[in-house]
């Protein structure tokens, strides 16, 4: 049930045919676990708040600094030295009272993730390096647990749909199955903060589709976007039958 | 043959499959994914994945930023 | 010149080839006017604050209210009843101190406009209405002000850019001559709030852009979004020789 | 002749224009906007604008809110 207070806050979502009330209920029930408080976590926790996702884990370990603030929207200059999970769950706090924030201020093992996943609806990628990306691929391959990954540097953005509640899904690593670091990331090639905040904008309204229960365009789906000329490719991800990870090994 | 990589012409031998053009085009293996036609080619499937003629190939990188 | 503060704060601009010191240093000397503090206006003048723009205008004539709070992610819950562009300003400031932010709290008529266009290098069209749309549209024209509209209802986006610098460049009325309102917008029509963001954020990235010299994509082009199945159209929008507004009448 | 709105296929009269269409599906010009192959038409040549077998038009409405 939606509060009058809800109604209203609520009420562009409500006008939708897509969503409604039932749509909105859903939101509420809904728990997403997003990893990575950064350029794609920031555009993507604010507007899941904003939206009225109704359980939101946040897991990060890095505390913010100043050259963070050039793309990541949630901070200002006075959290510089605050821890970024602790600083954003209050400002999500602040603009939804209704939902439940609760924070994860440590890089999780993998055990703990995988606790984690047993109350986590789906799951939002928005960490930083590929280590902790094929990590948290595998752990919700195994558990079941849909998946939607961000990533971008420089002008360049990925963002892909993995529902691993179908056991014919792919997944990450069927796409790359390198689990070594890449010499690219945003502390060493830099990064346009819109870009970055393109893609972690569409990992919220793919996670809103999918609890209002709107067919994604993208799952088992990469989307790559050039920031230089906006332009879109999608590629379709196969299942790999000899993937170490999803495939029947 | 002729393909296209990432909007390029490129000549091939016949028959050629996609480690071989990966080798002919000395691009780094790790961290790179390769589309043929729109489609994801699992690396597993690069060296029995033989290209044809005309077949638009997209060779890119991993990001892990974020 | 930039300040040492500045080289860290903008770090991630000055690693890439495509920004630098010299593009780091054009946002600063950057001036950009934008028309409205909503869905879109939110996320283009956070990017913008953060990626340095020195010089920000902000217009708008609306107190924000609880139904806002659903997607315009600069306002939390006791900002309610205060002025959109003073609450903004205050944000914009705290997240970075060394760029200058103006608000306009009202709608502005034609003659302050075309005033405030003397000082812009750049607009965006983040309003909600068509007589604001075609009334900015035209006085850029006059101005020779390069123009980057951005709307959206719904879960459909579009988004356009007219240098208005160059004489041969199509215009916002060549595509729609009709200035007579829509019967849909967001108020009765309702919109998902990643779906407005998405465009506000490209808005940003056209911005910057600019600014920095890299060329645009879509300079005389439309794009259309659809948020179900995130494709995106291209279409070229040519001048069209009679257009009341740009052509040679 | 055949063309496509939309990505529906459409029979229309060979040598239609882009007003006869309009007048054809029914659709409000009002706030319109008409591509013929990815290209706007101006309304200033929708009567002068002669349609081709196998075009693709797409016809959409402005969106005003933000």
């Amino acid at each position: 049930m939606l509060s009058d207070d809800e109604l209203l806050r609520y009420s562009r979502h409500l006008l939708l045919e897509d969503v409604g009330k039932t749509g909105q209920e859903a939101l509420k029930k809904a728990n997403v676990l997003i990893i990575g408080m950064g350029g794609l976590g920031s555009p993507a926790s604010l507007y899941l708040a904003a939206a009225g996702i109704g359980h939101l884990v946040l897991s990060d370990f890095d505390n913010i600094e100043v050259s963070n603030l050039q793309r990541q929207i949630t901070y200002q200059s006075d959290d510089i030295g605050e821890s970024k999970v602790e600083v954003t769950k209050r400002k999500l706090q602040q603009i939804n009272p209704d939902i439940k924030v609760r924070s994860i201020n440590k890089a999780m093992p993998e055990e703990q993730l995988t606790m984690e996943l047993t109350m986590a609806d789906l799951v939002l990628d928005c960490t930083d390096n590929m280590a902790a990306r094929q990590m948290i691929n595998k752990a919700c391959v195994n558990a079941k647990v849909p998946l939607i990954v961000g990533a971008a540097i420089r002008l360049e953005g990925q963002l892909m749909f993995f529902d691993h509640s179908h056991a014919d899904s792919s997944c990450y690593h069927c796409l790359f199955p390198d689990s070594e670091e890449q010499t690219l990331n945003c502390s060493n090639s830099g990064i346009i903060g819109p870009v970055v905040g393109t893609i972690g904008t569409l990992q919220a309204l793919e996670a809103i589709k999918y609890f209002v229960g709107l067919p994604s365009g993208i799952k088992n789906k990469l989307k790559l976007f050039d920031g230089k000329s906006l332009d879109w490719q999608t590629f379709a991800i196969n299942k790999d039958p000899k993937c170490t990870v999803c495939g029947q090994h | 043959m002729k393909i296209h990589v990432n909007e390029q012409i490129v000549e091939l031998a016949d028959n050629s499959n996609i480690e071989q053009l990966l080798t002919y085009l000395d691009k780094p293996l790790m961290g790179s994914a390769i589309a043929v036609n729109q489609e994801i080619i699992s690396r597993s499937h690069w060296a029995d994945t033989i290209l044809n003629e005309g077949d638009n190939i997209s060779l890119f990188q991993a990001i892990a930023g974020g």
